[in-house]
């Protein structure tokens, strides 16, 4: 059951800061369930950090890792 | 004293950081940068405050590589300073500080305007304008 | 207030000027450079203090001229302030704070670099540099 | 009867920071009255003002003028 942090404009697409999503094995199934969800993140920019590092593409997911997404910057 | 402080940076904070300056002596110049809330107007509403948040261990750690990182690039400088608010902050307040000392003025000040530019690109924060008539509004950073 | 005050550089001035950034709620950002006087090795001696001296009526004109060809120059700045001490500042001791506002931090960090320039180049100071053995030496500026 | 204010090293050259000066009509007399009683003036580099203007070449005097010496600058 990984945690979902939604930043920024997100936190409105998702109408919430923090979910738990259950049986996402990855990063890419993960992704999958909150397209399902909520299909107009598609229209959004953002990346994806597990864990407090950014990554690239796909990543297993285990039931504690934490996955942040997190639209570009605005800070200053 | 980590980078992100709830609410405004106050007249206090920026004495007590003050009087940190005096500590090095071999310093000759301290360059700072200070971000305010502007009372921008958009379409017709003002903006009231802007409520930033932030992605809070990422942005500690990306303040310290910034740090590092500018130490590294400018080898006269002895010390880079980050703060940035999270929370409401009202239009005329600060939200943003880097302060950057240095042996000799010149890097001081290219060092600080670096620190400012890697500051927008690269802390995770962001920020909701919120207007006079109560609306609000997710806003991106202008290019320079 | 006057370009020129006697003696270091207080928190409380700076505390103070601070305070006034908030006036214009048009200014986004504000750019500060401070001097301190460094506690510098010279032949086996090290700068205790400097004794600044100041033309002060040329002074005070020479800041307002330097104030309004920055404001002249870069559209987007709406406040230059500029102080520095005369009399003896000790090591560890701030004796220059050059302080712009603007619309955005572009022009308020340029305009603050250029400002620093000027002041170095064109305000009527001199600096006679004491040293722990209390010799002296008048010092020039060593160019940027 | 100019008064004369030197600044910064020149304070040192002339033993003190104000001086007045009889008998100048001008600020070339001045400065042959200036180079007689301190020599060493002629190795400094330095500009003079006169009532609180630079000015380049010579410049009548009146009685009230005041004449600064002024080595270059080194504030900051």
């Amino acid at each position: 059951m990984a945690k979902v942090i939604f930043f920024g404009v997100l936190t409105d697409v998702a109408g919430t800061r923090v979910r738990h999503f259950n049986g996402a094995a990855s990063v890419k199934e993960l992704l999958l369930l909150i397209e399902g969800e909520y299909p107009e993140i598609i229209h959004y920019d953002y990346r994806i950090a597990v864990n407090n590092e950014f990554i690239d593409g796909d990543l297993p997911l285990s039931e504690s890792d934490e996955v942040s997404f997190m639209p570009p910057f605005a800070g200053g | 004293m980590g980078c992100l402080v709830d609410g405004p940076l106050t007249n206090e904070l920026i004495g007590s950081l003050a009087s940190m300056l005096r500590e090095d002596k071999s310093c000759g110049g301290h360059s700072s940068f200070m971000g305010m809330v502007r009372a921008d107007e958009e379409g017709g509403r003002t903006v009231r405050a802007i409520e930033y948040s932030a992605h809070g261990p990422m942005a500690e750690k990306s303040a310290a590589e910034i740090s590092s990182e500018i130490k590294a690039q400018f080898d006269d400088v002895r010390e880079v300073t980050i703060v940035h608010s999270t929370g409401i902050v009202e239009a005329g307040e600060l939200s943003l500080l880097v302060l950057v000392s240095a042996g000799h003025r010149r890097q001081a000040m290219e060092a600080c305007a670096r620190t400012v530019e890697l500051v927008k690109e690269r802390l995770p924060v962001w920020k909701k304008e919120i207007y006079s008539d109560n609306t609000h509004n997710w806003r991106r950073n202008e290019p320079l």
